[in-house]
């Protein structure tokens, strides 16, 4: 047995200290990643958690993994090319509703679709939080507290998860981050589980969407077993009020390996050029 | 009437074939061992636009279009008027067409050659599935004075497994071409090849890049396709394959960009390839590789501009952007080769460089050497590979950013135990933390800054030829006609001194400096519409007095006759 | 101890309410016949951060912070390390703080000043909901002799509506402090106000280009929030939609950008927000506006780069990206506000130069002006609104790119019959057909220059003072510093120009020659690292023979005694 | 009567040589939409077209209405600030799979989502024209002829129709550019249809698909009447098999308009400032 595996997942805590403001849902969210990375047994270093900008993307820091905090809305990309230039390491991504949908909504779409095997978090919070509160993608129309969009924004809004479906993700799943023993079951789950692993994690924010604390009288259990065939996912989703909880779908597409041989050497390729 | 090389320009409309028989007369003169360049203007037609074959074939190595052409074959006239401006000829120049297609059109007739016409499409008819290009192909050859083997035996070699009749055909109308070639004027004729049995390389621009790439050790590649930075990764997909390396086909620009951060940030060489419009996507995360210190290099090839410009031909426009593009200071890289195999040597050292400083450097091609094929003398090999400064295992009280005097601090790789960090495009601490304190702020722009500094470039900063009061200073492609018009001069016994800047940044004020002592007269030559080129020259380097600037958008490229007569006029 | 203005820092950690109090005081001020300015430092964190407001209050208008704070008062000592770099204290200034958070920390006490102690803690204690910032800014007010009446006026016109017990409580706080004061050492105290019933604006750098763009005639906003540009639309949502126009928050800056080229192209002048990332993602789309000549204005708040660099804080390294971000030959014009109040001016100037010029053009705004607020007279209105030259309705043989002597072609709108055009980033003939020939691209660039060379921007392009054989050349919220220095060696005696550039791009080379004309010594004065305006300035201009740069990143700003010496000190 | 009203789809025509290749389904997409235009009865200068580039983004500049040739992947973008800022004009936007499902993702989620009354066009070859034939979002994940996937990308096809729905779009149809009459219908129906309206049509690359002519053999009309109910629409594309031609879903979600009003002057608002 290999002493790293024995790690708690306060090993995985480091001791930065998160500028998260009191009572922020994202705490949690934290206490479920480092539980998850726990019970995953592998060591600290064969672990890359990729982010974006946002305060939920300030994930990372406060973790003990090798990390990167890239720029706003392309946390997807990056845990991408981690993963395919370094398929033997677990790769991670985690970031808010507006990076992950808003200005990253297309990498969410093609990375659901290319199913690279990593699991990625969206830390939903229904808001821009770090830019004191702005409308994301999951904001519903009415909601009208930004100065951006003071009579609502009058858009409905997307419900990742069936979006995530519709776009191929793999393994979807939502939790709450008021139920962190869940949420690190899920992304537990979601590692394990083969290609690309979505999990939703609504995840109040207490200074701009106070009236979410309400959230946890709002969830509960998603029913029955996930769906391993889309178009039952699919129906199934139709239906959902975007607070039941648990695996949605988990899939089984093969994860997307780009093929990669070692049959020649660079002056072996030279011959083509010489005359 | 023997020079030293002859050039020749075939054209047609769409399928016609002016590109293949361009692309075998080229094969056929490497074969018959001489030295030759050829460069393509394409219409904006995916299939049957216009398009013209530029050659130059010499006994002697070259590395850019003579001021003319001695031959125009033109398969026929159909929108020759859309690239007439590129292809100048001189009053000794024949002009050869088919009576088929009417007469020489004014666009060409204005240049005054002379011209001459042969019935090719009458001849072709005479041979069954015969080609108008391979009657004119034969023809060429003739005239220029290269042997119809060396073009059947490429013939041969290309053709062979599409079928004996197919061979038959070409075979037969390159003859009746050639035979009627016999009667036609007399024009510049190649002289006797210096073939030694050396091995010669036929390689394009953005192959070379692609080439250079592997040899520095890149393994990971995502990118875009864009014209005319596609081919650096059709060359890279199946090669990469091939030698344990992946290439993806990215969503998007500010994917593929950031797919190679994150391949680069596990540890492997990354790179990615574009052009004008990609590059400026691509802006804001090369930002962050700077910022957190993550090495990756990007290719672009230079297309014209502003916005979509013409993606079919070169300009050295990208130079603003690719030196100045970065919001906030963001010192890094930019290598820009100055010939096709050169693309080979500067792809491989800004790899090189990138991965020794930990930062993004962008190798600033163009579609003029990146969609030319030059035959030349096999390049020699650059010990440059990339090599990190990288943590050991469990290394005490890690700092990714440590304040190191050279500015380049240890680099953990993901697996490397003990020393996990994140990283961060946010203003950080030594330790990678998160900061906005002024002190931590001044602090990695200085480190980040230095290291760049204060690295050794050795020579290859810039290529220097010749010496005198008078210089020229370059770089890119404007390079070659540059190179040629100092030696025409140095030929007639004048003084002249060449400077064509590989490293464009960082600036090498030092070495600039000594490459100017002495210099009075300093002229500046680039293929740009605001003088790019030269506003970079002043905003870094003191400059003699005297600076003159030859300075013009695309397409059309910079002609040796017109930097020499720059010189010759100045007083 | 009456000087001509006093200076006050307010700080403390999150929930300490120093920002509060910073403005309550700033509005007093106003209230009492003073001029003022408030900038604000702050920490990362989204609440709770530490924070301090930084405040110059004087009887004349301010643009500038002082040299240093006369009177620090420290709500606590909570991560004053992470901005103390950003609170100089002259000897005589005046360090008040709660004895219940302890020593003066070293950082503080390094500047020497004198200290005293006030039990903000108890004395709020004693008073139901009392809090500390109001004991502090009882102290301040009347350490710096502001008529106490005043804030209680503010009070109650900002406490009002929260109900009577709040009001009450503050009230009570602010009469301690203000008695409390009374057994504290002196500090510097406010002259007279010279108040003469003129209207005073409170407005800051952020509202003043939003409003700057409704003066100019602005219908049309799309935008990506980003720190610290998002103030500009928040100040634009609720305006626009009360004078017809639309704000609509697009999914990125990608969106932003083309949505706004699409509001313009349908003939509504349109504008965005952004920061230096931002600003990034946008120079493709900048090219195509440039390319197809849509007009559309930009404004960049800039901030700390590079990279996401520091979200909160002021920097000017945005220049580079600016003047030369976009790909290929991109001509357009970047305008610099000069002061707060500027930037109203300097957007509305910049939309109107867009829509004349059919271009885009580029607001440099930054955190420091953006983010601040400045008490000043009620400025002038400028003539400054968005007019097209546009064609007529079946305008016969209509070009939209038609190559007018000025470079400006009329530019028809959707709804206008007869004159349907399609809009290209690909190079185009006049018709605006794609074009690769080198004649189309060549003239069409020539055009796209020659309309921004060739038009009269008056006086506008800088603000120049002063005379003498020594100037200081600078640009955006520099220019503060500047000019209080100048004025400090003026009262000496001395003599020194300012020039302050506020169009930067297009370079006006004759102007600058005439400005420069005399000048021997040229002191170049900005807040960046790597001396991107020396650099530019270097580029287009001929400078003096002796020059010196004052260039230093942020966040730290510059102070008008670092001028001052340097000009002291060269000899 | 309006005399511009009488125009026929000929004089939607310009006088511009199409750069397609001989026998492009593209070709056949202009005579659709200079159809839909005539039918319209609209006068030419109260309509924008909109692309980005790839072949099929060169369509506007064939028609004879305002048009905007914008840059790769934006169109939708440009579209929805001429239609923000101009209600009173009839907006299309039209483009390549490349343009509108790789680079433009996000925008032809949000577009979809935010219901802008617009009609998009894609062209769907499969494929990227314009740069010589690689592979796009609808391209099979088995297709070897790039050169930057020579063993096929290996990821799943995106099914537009389907990802249109999960996103919000409020109308959707699917035609083949060999039956130019319904697609000139369908464009037609689309612009009629409030909301954002999106039009998949098939229309084969003959270079570097030359397979796609067997297109013909493989198009059918969609079975049954036109969902109006998304959870409906969704079943029944669960089980589509990407040739069937109609419109596939027809919405009643009101078209995004934000809110306008025109209550003050410009000096009115200087009171804030003044004190
Ligand atoms: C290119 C760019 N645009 C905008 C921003 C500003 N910005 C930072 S975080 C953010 C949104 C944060 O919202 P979300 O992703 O939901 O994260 P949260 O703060 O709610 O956890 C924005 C718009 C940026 N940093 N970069
Ligand atoms: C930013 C940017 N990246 C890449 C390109 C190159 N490019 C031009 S068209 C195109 C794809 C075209 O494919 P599609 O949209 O399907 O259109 P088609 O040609 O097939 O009709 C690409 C990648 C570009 N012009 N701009
Ligand atoms: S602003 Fe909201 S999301 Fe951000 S840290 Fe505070 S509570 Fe959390
Ligand atoms: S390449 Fe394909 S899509 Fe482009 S014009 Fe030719 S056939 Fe049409
Ligand atoms: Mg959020
Ligand atoms: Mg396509």
């Amino acid at each position: 047995m290999n002493a790293p595996c024995q790690l708690t997942h306060q090993d995985f805590k480091s001791d930065v200290k998160p500028i998260w403001c009191p009572g922020c849902g994202d705490f949690a969210v934290l206490s479920s990643v480092t539980k998850a990375l726990a019970d995953l047994g592998k060591p600290r270093e064969e672990i890359a958690f990729i982010s974006g900008i946002g305060c939920s993307s300030r994930i990372p820091a406060y973790t003990q993994v090798y990390g990167f905090h890239g720029v706003h809305g392309r946390a997807l990309a990056i845990a991408a090319g981690v993963k395919l230039a370094r398929p033997d390491l677990t790769v991670l991504a985690a970031g808010g509703d507006g990076d992950g949908l808003s200005i990253g909504g297309n990498h969410f779409l093609h990375a659901c679709r290319r199913n690279v095997d990593m699991t990625y978090i969206i830390m939903d919070n229904e808001v821009y939080g770090m830019t004191k509160g702005q409308a994301s993608p999951t904001t519903q129309p009415d909601w009208t507290k930004s100065k951006l969009t003071p009579e609502g924004t009058g858009i409905s809004a997307v419900e990742p998860v069936r979006l995530a479906l519709a776009a191929g993700a793999n393994f979807i799943a939502r939790g709450f981050s008021g139920n962190p023993n869940e949420v690190a079951r899920l992304i537990y789950e979601g590692i394990q589980h083969p290609g690309f692993s979505f999990i939703q994690v609504l995840s109040p924010c207490v200074t701009y969407r106070p009236e979410e604390r309400e959230w946890k009288n709002l969830v509960h259990p998603a029913e029955g077993n996930p769906s391993q065939v889309m178009a039952e996912a699919m129906h199934r989703l139709a239906g959902d009020d975007g607070f039941s909880t648990g695996v949605l779908f988990a899939g089984n597409r093969a994860p997307f390996k780009p093929p990669s041989r070692n049959v020649a050497t660079v002056t072996d390729l030279e011959r083509k050029f010489a005359s | 009437m023997v020079g030293k090389s002859v050039s020749v320009a075939l054209t047609g409309s769409g399928g016609a074939g002016a590109m293949t028989s361009g692309q075998i007369l080229l094969d056929a003169a490497s074969k018959a061992g001489y030295f030759g360049l050829m460069t393509r203007s394409m219409g904006p037609q995916i299939r049957g636009g216009e398009a013209a074959a530029l050659l130059r074939i010499s006994a002697t190595p070259v590395s850019s279009l003579d001021d003319h052409y001695d031959l125009l074959v033109a398969y026929d006239w159909g929108n020759v008027n859309r690239f007439a401006a590129e292809l100048p000829l001189a009053k000794t120049s024949l002009v050869l067409s088919d009576p088929e297609h009417g007469a020489v059109p004014d666009a060409i007739a204005l240049f005054g050659a002379r011209s001459a016409e042969l019935a090719m499409k009458t001849l072709a008819a005479e041979v069954p599935g015969g080609r108008v290009n391979m009657i004119g192909l034969g023809a060429a050859a003739v005239l220029i004075g290269l042997p119809l083997e060396a073009v059947l035996s490429v013939l041969q070699d290309q053709l062979g497994r599409k079928g004996e009749e197919v061979l038959a055909s070409a075979t037969a109308c390159l003859k009746a071409g050639a035979e009627a070639a016999t009667k036609l004027p007399e024009v510049a004729r190649l002289p006797p090849s210096k073939a030694d049995g050396s091995v010669r390389w036929n390689i394009s621009g953005n192959e070379a890049a692609g080439h250079g790439a592997l040899k520095a050790g890149i393994k990971f590649v995502a990118a875009y396709p864009i014209t005319p930075g596609t081919e650096v990764l059709e060359y890279l997909a199946p090669t990469l394959e091939k030698t344990g390396g992946v290439l993806v086909q990215a969503e998007d620009e500010l994917a593929s960009i950031n797919m190679i951060i994150g391949g680069s940030f596990s540890g492997v060489p990354s790179l990615t390839a574009t052009s004008g419009p990609g590059l400026a996507l691509m802006t804001e995360s090369i930002g962050l590789a700077i910022c957190s210190e993550t090495p990756i290099t990007i290719v672009d090839v230079m297309r014209g501009g502003p916005s979509t410009g013409i993606p079919t031909k070169s300009e050295q426009s990208d130079l603003n952007i690719a030196c100045y593009g970065m919001h906030g200071d963001a010192p890094h890289i930019v290598v820009a080769p100055n010939t096709i195999v050169d693309c080979m040597f500067s792809t491989q050292w800004a790899v090189y460089l990138a991965e020794a400083l930990q930062t993004a450097a962008i190798v600033l091609s163009d579609q003029a050497m990146g969609q030319a094929r030059n035959v030349v003398a096999k390049p020699a090999d650059a010990p440059y590979v990339a090599k990190r400064r990288v943590a050991a295992p469990n290394a005490e009280g890690y700092k990714r950013y440590a304040l190191t005097p050279d500015g380049i601090s240890p680099m953990a790789i993901p697996g490397n135990p003990g020393t996990n960090y994140v990283a961060d495009g946010l203003e950080h601490n030594e330790r990678g933390t998160p900061s906005s304190q002024a002190s931590d702020h001044h602090s990695q722009l200085d480190k980040r800054a230095r290291k760049l500094e204060m690295f050794d470039y050795g020579d290859h900063w810039a290529d220097i030829e010749g010496d005198g009061e008078i210089a020229v200073v370059t770089f890119g492609a404007s390079t070659g006609p540059v190179q040629e018009a100092l030696e025409r001069i140095r030929a007639k016994g004048g003084k002249a001194k060449m400077i064509s800047l590989r490293l464009l940044m960082p600036a090498q004020t030092k070495n600039m400096a000594a490459a100017l002592n002495g210099v009075k007269k300093l002229l500046v030559v680039e293929q740009t519409h605001s003088e790019q080129f030269n506003k970079y020259l002043r905003a870094h380097f003191d400059l003699p007095p005297a600076v003159k600037v030859l300075s013009r958008p695309g397409p059309l490229p910079i002609r040796p006759n017109q930097i020499e007569s720059i010189i010759a006029d100045w007083k």
